[in-house]
């Protein structure tokens, strides 16, 4: 079938509309100055955590966790040797905040993929499914989302023990899926009345067929977008939950860097150590919520134009 | 009229979900493995003592008894005695109850009507550097971490500045003196609260803003805003009678959406800030395995984000029409 | 395909005292309401390779039976039988074996087509569900089914995505859709009202064609009495989910009984002030 | 002199790829209490007329040329202040899909008044209540229903009340762009006699603005057809239903379905719409690709303004 396709005439117009609509909304999204700040940041957060791997090659005591300067037993300030100085036990902190973007990375994309997979499918299958099913589904949905995540997945912690970084990921997908089911659960309501779907049901397709073949690519891009929301949330909690002491004692994330520096009372004393993790944590939220928001504009009006035409012929 | 059967509805609502909510957290912690005791319980004590404690708690009954007790006794503001404090449960969220609310329900009021005032205004840019320069400002308020801006506040204007006390609700002096007047007492608290109000405020309300903005701007595409600007009407007319009232519903909406997270954000400046709140406590319990103290902080702070949620519904109903005259 | 054994005036569809409420429901709290009557207790036949229009105004329920006799919606009363067989009974293979013979053309070519289907997809898509053909048999039919609805040369349309199309383009795409399974019985719900006015009357053209040649049978819904009289051989005037008048068109047109008929005819535009109308000879 | 004058009009949008002329060189003018149809297909240009008849132009609009008078004043060089007071007292507007033309929050008699209460600030509340009695009174509108909300209002009740909100400050000239649109054909027929009825009685001028022309031919004293930006037939309408000029009107036409069957005036309808042809040149007529007469010459040069008569014109260089 897509042999006989790409027969076709060869102009540009024969591009999917997939692909039209992604090199359109990218041009959209590039103009826009706010995706594009949240993408030169994200680049560089990237940069970071690839990066986190070099220095302990260096010499063993740039082991975030483990490593420690043989000369220092204070928090000593930035110098030629550690470069955003040290904690009160002479552990680098610039490499303690470049493994810090590797788990940001690490906790906020897999927790957000999880949670959009869950959200996705549960919220296509409530709006498609329709009647008792939607109702469970969604009165569920709203139970969890009025709990605040961060003191439920706290209360949890006691049944878990000491928490490990995948516990954390889990509990932070099952508690955020909720939002990105209510969005595709909407959007698969009004998809349901698009008439394609009918004409689908009409030409004899099976309920699999019709949730996967036509509803499916018709909400991927509003998953999308709701995936850079959720890693920001995820990034949030899993930091709120270190600060607070909760965190996976075996990682080193930037939530428990600060959770050191105020716990040793070094916060008033140590700014070098203050300062740096609290900036990441809220730069890299802000760069996927800044991507995230871009997004949202490109994504909207395009939905609005497929509604008719427009009187104010464009 | 039909509002007072929504609110009997939303009321019912609410009562069930709260029961489903308590036998969640029930099951979660009778049928986990290991039992409660031995989870919360640090090692010093002595197998005379567990004993006592599991009698105590009634963990030796069928678990189906247990559970009738569990809900009798939250309806009898029956919740143990804290292990910590050795008190009455029930005392201690008596305790920590006024304060979290005084501080929430002030940070969520002043967060959302200066949101919606200023994202109304900013709307009115757009396009322009004034909308893209607060647009990301509010981005960034809003994506800031809380508890790391919460001990920037406290160094900078608390320790270098000195113009907030560092930590805590109350001065002891004030308190203790029997010649201090409500309004001494009344300034005390405020002077202490504006420091953890400030940083919810920040965070807060950079998210409210954006939302009225692109709400703002949805409205303005609408029919009747064109009727209105055909009629005569000034931009600032347009902007107050026609648009603002309208666009305020989806950020009214969000408000009730986001309560559950502006909890996390209340809990966690309490703890920073030390404020005697029954977020902090629930940390606090957590931490120092103080098994029926948390379940019951927890409980208590689900019961507000649901009544406040309900309270948002409330306003919804009452500022569009189309909802209570059906 | 059909038989022709069958006399040209036994129904191939039958309608028997169908009604559908549409009832709010709600989890938990059930309201007490009696409903909305979107149809209520129609019965009509539709005669094998007759045009049968349905004619009503909005929300006067033409499109709600439209969707009950494909078996899109259940009746909450009635029965309604194609060549006999009971729809609502149809299960599994029964279904698709009707699917397979009843279609629908839709109303609006902006919303029938799938945006992340290609025209070929689109077209092909009844094939691959019914496992007809092979590839380049399928092929074959495709091109035949664009060609025969005025999109030729095929092969230049297979590539494009609806939004590269006009609507006049989209809808004769989403005809070719239905005709490509060659159905027996075509549902066309207002085909053109999303349509400026001289491309609708191509795809009129259109449809008659097909008509003529396929020997399809047709339910047409329209709330335009002009299109009505321009296109179907026997019409019912639908009001508040009630049959208030059928019989042929001419005959109901020239000759209304009911007083919402009457008041229908009596609201089409007429232009008077122009001499001489040609008289309908179509 | 004519109420309203209407010269070498011109306006462009401007997206993101460019600009756009969405009208070009439209001239036309009014006669007091007379009644003009404009008539085309979604996106020929003939919403945004209406929407520079009061200045409404959406941001990215512009109007390049052209000037726009109405008795005398001339509306493009107004100041703020005096637009304001003459949008609405001067010109009214009722706006396509008038469901969505009445604020959802507001009281439907609240948004009436509003209307009076600014252009004439001394009027007492309780006359401006006895003016929008009055109102609704005209469009049938029973007086317990002026302070219902919006949703409480049935379609054709919204599109009455829209009506009584375009008359409540008696204006020159009532612009109805798609009044009846979303209606029932039942209840099109009433508004339009409706809006005819008061038109007469008032002796406002209208402008109806349609797709359809037979809703434009049972209202309207004059007809004007739009093609992608330009009129290309101008007359009154007994002459453009008789004798149309343009092949696009022919089309429209004959292409329209009566209850007595189609308007065969014609033989030589065309059937282009499949046929992906090449844009014909700018300036050039737009319609050529699609003209059953159109020859080599139509492609390359701008087509001729023809009078038929005194009042019918039609932008077309080939005679029938």
């Amino acid at each position: 079938m897509k042999a006989i396709a790409a027969a076709g005439t060869g102009k540009n117009e024969t591009r999917s509309f997939r692909m039209q609509a992604f090199l359109e909304g990218w041009s959209l999204f590039y103009e826009n100055i706010v995706g594009r700040i949240g993408l030169y940041l994200l680049i560089l957060f990237g940069l970071m955590a690839l990066a986190s791997y070099i220095p302990p090659l260096i010499d063993p005591m740039y082991h975030p966790m483990t490593g420690v300067d043989p000369d220092i037993s204070y928090a000593s300030a930035p110098s030629w040797r550690h470069w955003l100085g040290t904690d009160n036990i002479g552990r680098d902190i610039f490499t303690q905040l470049l493994t810090g973007a590797r788990v940001a990375f690490l906790v906020g994309i897999s927790a957000a993929f999880i949670s959009i997979v869950i959200g996705t499918l549960l919220g296509m299958i409530a709006g498609y499914g329709g009647r008792v099913l939607d109702s469970v589904l969604m009165r569920f949905a709203d139970m969890i989302m009025v709990m605040p995540s961060l003191l439920v997945i706290l209360l949890l912690s006691v049944l878990f023990g000491q928490l490990s970084i995948w516990i954390i990921v889990m509990l932070i997908a099952l508690f955020r899926w909720p939002a990105v089911a209510r969005v595709i659960r909407s959007q698969t309501l009004s998809l349901k009345q698009r008439p394609f779907i009918d004409m689908a049901r009409v030409a004899g397709a099976s309920h699999v067929r019709i949730l996967f073949r036509h509803i499916l690519p018709n909400v991927l891009p509003m998953a999308l977008l709701y995936m850079t929301f959720r890693v920001t949330s995820a990034i949030i909690v899993e930091a709120a939950l270190a600060f607070l002491g909760f965190g996976d004692p075996n990682t080193v994330s930037w939530g428990m860097m600060l959770q050191w520096v105020w716990k040793t009372g070094h916060m008033f004393q140590a700014p070098w150590w203050l300062l740096p993790p609290g900036i990441c944590i809220s730069l890299i939220t802000l760069a996927f919520y800044m991507m995230g928001r871009a997004m949202e504009e490109v994504l909207d009006p395009r939905l609005r134009k497929t509604k008719g035409p427009d009187y104010a012929a464009s | 009229m039909n509002l007072k059967k929504l609110l009997l509805r939303r009321i019912i609502e609410i009562f069930v979900v709260f029961y489903i909510i308590m036998t969640i957290l029930f099951l979660l912690f009778h049928l986990a493995p290991g039992d409660p005791v031995s989870m919360m319980v640090d090692l010093t004590l002595t197998p005379e003592d567990v004993a006592l404690l599991v009698a105590q708690l009634g963990l030796d009954q069928p678990l189906w008894l247990q559970y009738l007790y569990y809900i009798k006794n939250f309806f009898t503001g029956n919740f143990g005695t804290s292990f910590h404090y050795g008190r009455p449960v029930i005392e201690i969220i008596g305790q920590r109850l006024p304060p979290t609310l005084l501080l929430f329900t002030t940070a969520t009021v002043l967060a959302a009507v200066a949101g919606i005032w200023w994202g109304k205004l900013i709307a009115w840019y757009k396009g322009k550097p004034v909308d893209t320069g607060v647009t990301i400002f509010a981005l960034v308020c809003n994506t800031l971490f809380l508890p790391w801006i919460a001990l920037l506040f406290i160094w900078f204007f608390a320790f270098r500045i000195g113009w907030f006390p560092l930590s805590g609700m109350m001065t002891p002096e004030i308190w203790v003196n029997p010649a201090a007047g409500f309004l001494a007492k009344a300034g005390d608290v405020l002077h202490h609260m504006l420091l953890p109000l400030m940083t919810l405020f920040v965070v807060n309300t950079g998210a409210y803003l954006l939302i009225m903005r692109s709400s703002m701007l949805e409205t303005l595409r609408e029919d009747y805003i064109l009727t209105a600007r055909a009629k005569g009407l000034t931009e600032r007319q347009v902007r107050n009678r026609h648009a603002a009232p309208n666009a305020s519903l989806p950020v009214v909406t969000s408000v009730g959406l986001s309560l559950a997270f502006s909890v996390n954000g209340g809990a966690l400046t309490e703890t920073v800030f030390s404020w005697p709140g029954i977020g902090r406590e629930l940390i606090f319990a957590v931490s120092n395995a103080d098994y029926p103290l948390a379940m019951a902080s927890f409980l208590f702070i689900a019961l507000v984000v649901l009544v406040a949620n309900l309270i948002v519904d409330i306003l919804y109903a009452y500022l569009d029409p189309r909802i209570s005259y059906e | 395909m059909m038989s022709d054994t069958t006399a040209p005036d036994s129904a191939i569809l039958e309608v028997q005292n169908v009604s559908r409420i549409y009832r709010s429901r709600r989890f938990l709290f059930a309201r007490d309401d009696k409903g909305i009557t979107a149809v209520d207790n129609v019965s009509l036949h539709v005669r094998l390779g007759e045009v049968f229009g349905l004619v009503g105004g909005s929300g006067s329920g033409k499109t709600t039976l439209g969707r009950l006799i494909l078996r899109l919606e259940h009746p909450d009363g009635g029965d309604i039988r194609f060549e006999g067989m009971s729809v609502s009974s149809l299960r599994g293979r029964g279904l698709k074996a009707f699917r397979r013979r009843m279609q629908m053309i839709p109303q609006d070519p902006y919303q029938s087509l799938n945006p992340y289907f290609s025209i070929y997809d689109t077209v092909a898509e009844p094939l691959v569900i019914h496992g007809i053909g092979d590839d380049a048999a399928r092929h074959e039919l495709v091109r035949k089914a664009l060609e025969s609805c005025g999109l030729s040369p095929a092969q230049d349309y297979y590539p494009r995505y609806p939004h590269q199309l006009s609507g006049g383009q989209r809808q004769r795409a989403a005809i070719a859709r239905v005709m490509v399974l060659d159905p027996d019985f075509v549902i066309a719900d207002e085909p053109t009202s999303m349509l400026d006015a001289s491309i609708s009357f191509s795809i009129f053209r259109l449809l008659s064609k097909i008509r003529k040649k396929q020997r399809v049978t047709f339910l047409f819904i329209t709330h335009d009495l002009a299109a009505a009289r321009f296109f179907c051989d026997r019409i019912a005037v639908v009001r508040q989910g009630r049959i208030v008048e059928t019989g042929p068109t001419v005959a109901v047109i020239e000759n209304p009984q009911h007083e919402y008929t009457k008041s229908l005819i009596a609201a089409q535009p007429r232009f008077s002030f122009v001499k001489n109308p040609a008289e309908g000879e179509v | 002199m004519p109420l309203l004058e209407v010269e070498n009009l011109t306006i462009d949008y401007h997206g993101r790829t460019g600009a756009v002329t969405a009208v070009e060189d439209v001239s036309f003018s009014l006669e007091k209490g007379r009644s003009l149809g404009i008539v085309g297909e979604s996106g020929c240009g003939k919403t945004t007329i209406g929407m520079a008849l009061l200045r409404l132009l959406p941001e990215n609009g512009v109007l390049r040329k052209g000037s726009i008078r109405l008795g005398g004043d001339d509306v493009l060089s107004l100041s703020a202040k005096e637009l304001r007071a003459f949008r609405w007292k001067r010109i009214s507007m009722i706006f396509q899909a008038a469901m969505n033309a009445l604020n959802p929050v507001h009281r439907v008699g609240d948004q009436v008044m509003e209307a009076i209460r600014i252009h004439h600030p001394a009027f007492s509340a309780e006359k401006i209540r006895e003016e929008v009695a009055a109102l609704f009174d005209l469009v049938d509108i029973p007086e317990a229903r002026i302070n219902d909300y919006p949703h409480q209002y049935s379609g054709g009740m919204k599109q009455r009340a829209v009506i009584a909100m375009a008359l409540s400050c008696r204006p020159d000239l009532v612009v109805a762009d798609e009044p009846t649109t979303a209606l029932d054909v039942i209840v099109q027929d009433q508004i339009l006699r409706k809006i005819r009825e008061i038109q007469d009685r008032l002796g406002i001028a209208g402008i109806f603005i349609s797709h359809d022309i037979g809703v434009v031919a049972g209202i309207c004293h004059d007809i004007m057809v739009m093609y992608k930006g330009r009129i290309i037939e101008q007359g009154c309408r007994e002459e453009v239903f008789v004798s149309p000029g343009h092949p696009y009107t022919i089309s429209l036409l004959s292409s329209y379905l009566t209850i007595d069957g189609v308007f065969d005036l014609h033989a030589d309808t065309a059937e282009p719409e499949c046929i992906p042809v090449d844009e014909s040149r700018p300036g050039a007529c737009a319609y050529a690709p699609h003209c059953p007469r159109a020859d080599a010459d139509c492609f390359v040069h701008p087509p001729a303004w023809r009078e038929k008569s005194p009042t019918h014109g039609v932008l077309c260089s080939k005679t029938c």
